[in-house]
């Protein structure tokens, strides 16, 4: 308790009596929302965690998780007033503040990008210049940037040089030979790849059966996973004090399932998360990798990849010409003063927030993510 | 044919159907190319492998597996009430599709310039995506406070599924109000009637078998709405929801999607049921084809 | 019926049109709506144009899947609602199957379809179009071919007409208002299918795809702009079936 | 006042066009109030279009009609008559006792008063049984004494009566006429009456109105003197066959094709 | 071979229902080639129904009838007669010209021959003028000749008549009358006939079959002597009168309601 009252003193913004009033005091705790950017599932297992293991309820805050949909844009949801908080995509959100949402990213929780293009190793796609010609899948709704800002650097143009797809719901384009190299997450429609039935050999497809290009690897990556928080309220100290506390619960609850990968899993498939559970602890693994280790701490902006993000946001041409962003946002999209203050808090008490000996697990996948 | 015999014959009409249906694919199955059969270049013969098109017995008996492994919730239970949420609220967005439609087109036969005017706007607004849309109605709707009436988040998936459903009733309503005969409306004239009076002593009357049919139209497009807001809004508990969760699963187990989207069938098939028997109901005194 | 001049036809849609948009400006500029909340009209007309051949090639590729479908779907739904009502047994078999069919939302049959073809074929996408054009074309055409007064069909049956000639000589003239009502729900209801048909997956080419794009990057006025190409092609169809009617309902009454 | 007056009155349809139609032409004629007229002429010379003129249900292309001294359409609006048509028109989705009950409910009668006048109505017509029937599945007399009822329910001043007895065999044919002479004496309702019985107009009217074959004209207007009281007995009177004759000299005058027709003979022949 | 066989026929509706209604009970009736018969009695008697019936528009509840030697059902699937209904019927889709048109169509003529008996039928019913209007644009005379035209054109051997003069003025009646009975006459045409004018069941029939009021019964058929050929003098020949007089007793009779009414009149009373 006494360590969240210095850290909350060392704030910037004046502190009131309410706002530094120890945590042991909670009485009423104080409701918060966060909007998803998607369905349930092991990508959000930190919140999902912190809310599970109380590590919100111990900042006094009452966390409501909203979950996303196909069509639900967080920032938007953001910007009406109907969460408090949200996690986006970077590039995505920065569209949307471009757009008039003023939102900031006050943590960025993904430290690496974990997009992949997927390809059958008989097509012998290997870098994005082996995409001329070929077909090549993207789940659309703003997570292909990547793939454009690839092609942009191949000196392709999405337009003319490749035949576009969008893939559905599923991997079943891919194995299908539909398409020739399909987006995937390496914590999620990679894992499902590996899940499905090669029906030459009857058993489960291996990664050895495919070319894998990582578009971290390849330079081209984009910040993902954030917590993003309402600019227009950031001006107000009660605001900027529960942030603390929420991104401070929140690296938390990654912590814990740094640490805890089986018990965080329960935790997801509990929650109603569809894909099974092998499934969300390769999902827990892979989102691991793409948060720890953290040099500088979890949720920290680091910012050659913000401007790299940005760089690429207002190069990458995609299918009308068009790039995400079409003027360099401004200082204030982006801010790590709450999370200096969170990681301080966390210090406090004691959290791991580097990860530094962070080993990833090897995880066994089963037939169907079941 | 009593009531209750005609129930019996309809079900087991549509017991025979569903067996020619499972007939037809698992012929298909066994015959069709495994990898589609393609016409200068054209894909025209569906795939029959076992990824695109599931065995009937694989989807029938993921019913009775759990949702996931580990669960005890059979998958048959969750896609039965993801169902009834969905109907609930394709209900309501029927309900409200039905006063708007009907509101809309007793407005257009009133008032004919409001026909000329407002008629390509309705039709324009059936080509606007709900996708464009379902943001701004949930959005709306979170905004809304009408003293003590918060507005509910479901409440939003049905606003779209009236959005889906008042048009063919708005359409096929306003047809059957012009379709009174003149000789009624010549009768009703000489009554002077006011124009409320024709309204339901004559032309609704008139308008039921054209609005019969709008109100099946609707049934299906109410269930369609809430479905898709499901999807789009993230609304959870329906069977929209349930659709595309398992749709991500099709790549490993393509099967289950199957439960889910006969889950929608089903709601749909109630939802014209119900319209079926008001049909029924309203129909029951007109003169009948003689059948001789 | 006095008729009408152009003018008196043409004059209120445009009022009302020109109307709801300066409603809708005064609303975003009133209130201040944001351009990733709601895009002014004026926006969305800039855009329109900025963006006019894009917006036509994509209006193009949708529209030819939506105008596929629509000819398809109601050739089918005319063929199947003579069927069901000359053979009432094929009609109780086939109806709720057409129902159920199309009671499940039409993008989670394009992805069960894309899967079955392939997900680079536009054939799911007119195979959805007309499947919803079927249904509504049927219900439709069913019920007015049912729907015959009793007096016609006795007089028919003193002839000894056969089916046929019964179908030919009263049920489709009948059927012919409840053909046009159904294509006026049809008409708009094809060219959405065809782009909710495309939000999912598959080619990146139509309506669909740019609107999602473009609102996926918060660039309303522009999703918008391709929305309101949307409208018009469905506008486009629409006017078609009203032709069409009055073309064919040269001696009705009134 | 005068119930009805119709002055210098045309109604041509199509006008204009190939498939112009002309109707009526120039048609004068006055009914006074109490008055029973009946109209009669050859087969589409006009009196159901004359009649719709009266009830305002067709605007005239040129003259004047009043009714009661209002225009026709304040009296339409004012509900003072009330009309059979020449086909029933009964509604398919109401039971017999409903269609009666129709102008009731337009009137803003209450329920029983309704059900009660509706039922007196179904005496009247001798159907008091099939309350609960829908009209399609009565005979076609059977719908026309429906008719009937429903436009003598609300016991309107003005009868407007279209071929209304025309599907009635003789004797029920009678009754009605008996009946119907009784009502508008007990209210001293006035009517125009449409028929192409000759005997029928004659015993019904105080004047018979002769029309012309298409356009329509008046071509005659019979004083029927056979004093107030109708009985069966004036059936046999003298004076009746005397105006049956003398209607059907009129007739058979507007009829050039049948003036080799016998020209009086003593008894009716239909 | 007599063209109609009615044998111990009964129609019941709704048999069962509360709203049970008997139209006709045990009706025998035979009706020989190119004989000319009249069926006469009270509205809502059951004539429309046993017309129906022999028509095969009707299945009966109890009994046999057949036609032409033929079950009903055979000989209508044969087109061996023309039925001319109560109400007209016609299309409002199609044009005067193609109503007529239409059983002639079905008979598979061709479009010149078609249009080429329409137009004899249209000039038969004194309307040729009116080919190209629609059945909405005439008067209710007018639909009814119209529908008379299209049960003549095919020129069926059985011809079976509902009221079809019902709706005509005095003088196009006798015309219709004399051009049906010279229509018959050169096509020996059978002809089952309602009406409820009884000089003309009398003019036109070989025999007048008179029914009770509901449930219908035959309780009189009436020998009409006065030979093959009726002229306009047939009206004033004393058989005629003979005749006349027969069929009103047998069908006062049947008004038990009635009794009181004049027995015998000299005139024709409507
Ligand atoms: N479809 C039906 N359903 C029930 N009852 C019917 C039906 N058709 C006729 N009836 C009844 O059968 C009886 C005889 O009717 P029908 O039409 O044969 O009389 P009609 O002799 O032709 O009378 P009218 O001279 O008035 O035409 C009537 O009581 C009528 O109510
Ligand atoms: N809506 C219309 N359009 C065109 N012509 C019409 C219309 N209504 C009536 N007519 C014409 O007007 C004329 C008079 O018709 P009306 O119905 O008044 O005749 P009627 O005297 O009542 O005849 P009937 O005794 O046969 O009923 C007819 O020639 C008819 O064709
Ligand atoms: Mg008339
Ligand atoms: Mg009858």
């Amino acid at each position: 308790g006494g360590s969240s009252e210095t850290v909350t003193q060392e704030t910037t913004a004046p502190v009131t009596e309410e706002t530094a009033a120890p945590v042991a005091e909670c009485i009423t705790p104080t409701p918060v929302k966060l909007q998803l950017q998607w369905f349930t599932q092991a990508q959000f297992a930190g919140y999902y965690a912190a809310q599970d293991q109380g590590f919100y309820a111990d900042q006094c805050l009452d966390v409501t998780i909203l979950e996303g949909g196909v069509d639900i844009a967080p920032h938007v949801v953001l910007a009406n007033g109907e969460a408090d908080f949200a996690i986006s995509w970077v590039s995505k959100a920065l569209a949307g503040r471009e757009g008039g949402a003023n939102i900031v990213n006050i943590a960025q929780i993904f430290q690496r990008s974990g997009t992949l293009q997927v390809s059958f190793k008989d097509k012998n796609i290997t870098t994005p210049a082996d995409f001329k010609g070929k077909t090549i899948g993207n789940w659309g709704w703003g997570n292909e940037f990547e793939i454009f800002a690839a092609l942009t650097k191949a000196g392709l143009d999405p337009a003319k040089d490749v035949t576009l797809v969008q893939q559905q719901f599923d991997m079943a384009g891919l194995l299908a030979g539909d398409i020739d190299a399909a987006e995937a997450m390496t914590y999620n429609e990679y894992a499902q790849v590996l899940e499905a039935v090669n029906p030459a050999t009857g058993a489960l497809y291996t990664p050895a059966d495919f070319n894998v290009i990582s578009y971290e690897a390849e330079g081209v990556g984009m910040l993902q996973d954030a917590i993003w928080a309402d600019g227009a309220r950031l001006s107000d100290p009660a605001y900027v004090d529960i942030a603390t506390k929420f991104v401070a619960a929140s690296i938390q609850g990654w912590a814990f399932c740094r640490d805890n990968t089986s018990a965080c899993r329960d935790i997801v498939v509990a929650k109603g998360s569809k894909l099974g559970a092998s499934h969300q602890l390769w999902q827990i693994n892979e989102i691991n990798k793409l948060i720890w280790p953290a040099a500088s701490g979890a949720g920290m902006i680091d910012a050659a990849a913000w401007d790299r993000t940005v760089a690429l946001s207002l190069e990458a041409k995609n299918l009308e010409g068009g790039t995400v962003l079409t003027k360099a946002p401004d200082a204030e999209a982006h801010t790590n003063d709450i999370v200096t203050a969170a990681l301080a808090l966390l210090a406090g008490m004691g959290v791991d927030t580097n990860g530094a000996a962070y080993a990833p697990e090897t995880v066994t996948l089963l037939e169907g993510g079941n | 044919m009593t009531l209750v015999g005609r129930i019996a014959y309809r079900t087991s009409m549509f017991v025979l159907a569903i067996a020619a249906i499972i007939g037809a694919w698992e012929l298909y199955k066994l015959i069709g190319p495994q990898g589609g059969g393609k016409f200068f270049g054209v894909s025209i013969l569906p795939r029959a492998n076992n990824n695109a098109m599931p065995h009937v017995w694989d989807m029938f008996s993921r019913f009775g597996r759990p949702e996931v492994r580990g669960s005890d919730r059979k998958i048959w239970v969750v896609v039965l009430s993801g169902a009834w949420f969905s109907l609930r609220l394709s209900f309501v967005g029927f309900l409200l599709g039905s006063t708007v439609g009907v509101g809309l087109a007793v407005l257009m036969t009133r008032f004919r310039i409001v026909q000329r005017g407002l008629l390509p706007y309705l039709v324009m607004s059936q080509t606007v995506p709900l996708i464009a849309l379902a943001p701004l109605v949930v959005s709306w709707g979170g905004k809304l406070e009408i003293g003590s009436f918060v507005w509910p988040r479901w409440l939003s998936a049905s606003i779209l599924g009236m959005f889906l459903a008042f048009f063919p009733i708005a359409v096929g309503t306003l047809r059957g109000l012009a379709s009174a005969p003149s000789a009624a409306m010549e009768l009703m004239e000489s009554y002077a009637a006011s124009w409320k009076q024709t309204l339901f002593k004559l032309r609704f009357p008139a308008a039921v078998p054209f609005m019969v049919p709008a109100f099946k139209l609707a049934a299906s497009g109410a269930v369609v709405g809430v479905v898709v807001a499901e999807i789009s809004t993230g609304l959870k508990g329906g069977i929209g929801r349930l659709i595309i969760e398992y749709a991500r699963e099709a790549t490993g187990d393509p099967a289950k999607v199957f439960t889910a989207v006969f889950g929608a069938a089903a709601l749909g098939l109630t939802m014209s049921g119900i319209v079926a028997v008001s049909d029924l109901l309203l129909m029951r005194n007109r003169p009948k084809e003689t059948t001789t | 019926m006095r008729a009408e001049t152009r003018i008196q036809r043409i004059m209120p849609p445009l009022i009302f049109g020109v109307a709801f948009l300066l409603l809708w400006e005064a609303l975003v500029k009133g209130f201040n709506l944001k351009p990733y909340f709601l895009a002014a009209p004026s926006k969305i007309i800039e855009q329109f144009f900025k963006n006019a051949s894009r917006i036509w090639e994509a209006s193009a590729v949708s529209g030819t899947n939506a105008l596929v479908g629509l000819i398809v779907g109601t050739v089918l739904g005319i063929a199947m609602s003579f069927v069901l009502s000359r053979f009432r047994f094929l009609g109780e078999l086939i109806t709720p199957l057409a129902i159920s069919l199309n009671a499940i939302p039409i993008f989670v049959l394009v992805a069960v379809l894309n899967n079955m073809y392939s997900i680079t074929s536009e054939i799911p996408r007119r195979f959805m179009v007309t499947l919803v054009v079927y249904f509504i074309v049927l219900v439709n055409v069913a019920k007015g071919l049912t729907q015959v007064r009793s007096t016609h069909i006795e007089l028919m049956h003193s002839y000894a007409a056969s089916e046929f000639s019964i179908m030919r000589k009263v049920r489709v003239p009948n059927a012919v208002p409840y053909l046009f009502t159904a294509l006026k729900v049809a008409a708009p209801a094809s060219v959405i299918t065809a782009f909710v048909s495309e939000y999912f997956g598959g080619l990146q080419n139509g309506l669909g795809s740019r609107i999602t794009n473009n609102i996926a990057t918060s660039k309303n006025a522009a999703a918008w702009a391709y929305v309101f190409g949307a409208c018009l092609l469905g506008l486009v169809f629409y006017t078609l079936s009203i032709i069409l009617e009055s073309v064919t309902r040269k001696g009705d009454k009134k | 006042m005068s119930a009805v007056q119709v002055v210098g009155t045309s109604k041509i349809f199509n006008e204009g066009s190939a498939k112009q139609v002309d109707a009526i032409v120039e048609v004068n004629l006055t009914v006074e109030s109490g008055e029973f007229v009946s109209l009669i002429g050859p087969s589409g010379c006009g009196k159901s279009t004359l009649l719709r003129l009266i009830a305002n249900l067709l605007e005239p292309t040129q003259g004047v009609v009043s009714v009661n001294g209002k225009t026709a359409a304040q009296a339409r609006l004012d509900q003072d008559y009330g009309m059979a048509f020449q086909q029933a028109g009964l509604f398919d989705w109401r039971t017999v006792g409903k269609n009666i009950e129709l102008p009731l409910e337009l009137k803003g009668w209450d329920k029983t008063k309704r059900a009660k006048r509706a039922e007196e109505m179904l005496h009247l017509v001798k159907l008091p049984e099939f309350a609960e029937m829908y009209p399609w599945q009565l005979s076609g007399g059977m719908q026309q004494r429906i008719a009937i009822a429903r436009a003598l329910a609300a016991h309107p001043p003005l009868l407007l009566m279209d071929e209304p007895f025309g599907a009635l065999d003789e004797m029920t044919r009678e009754y009605m006429q008996g009946e119907l002479l009784r009502i508008c004496a007990e209210t001293s309702t006035t009517v125009v009456f449409v028929t192409h019985s000759i005997p029928e107009a004659v015993y019904l009217s105080n004047r018979v109105v002769v029309m012309s074959p298409r356009p329509g004209r008046i071509v005659e207007i019979i004083d029927v003197n056979l004093g107030a009281k109708r009985t069966e007995d004036t059936r046999a009177a003298e004076g009746f066959f005397r105006s049956i004759t003398a209607v059907r000299e009129a007739l058979r005058g507007t009829h050039a094709d049948h003036v080799a027709a016998t020209a009086i003979r003593g008894v009716e022949d239909r």
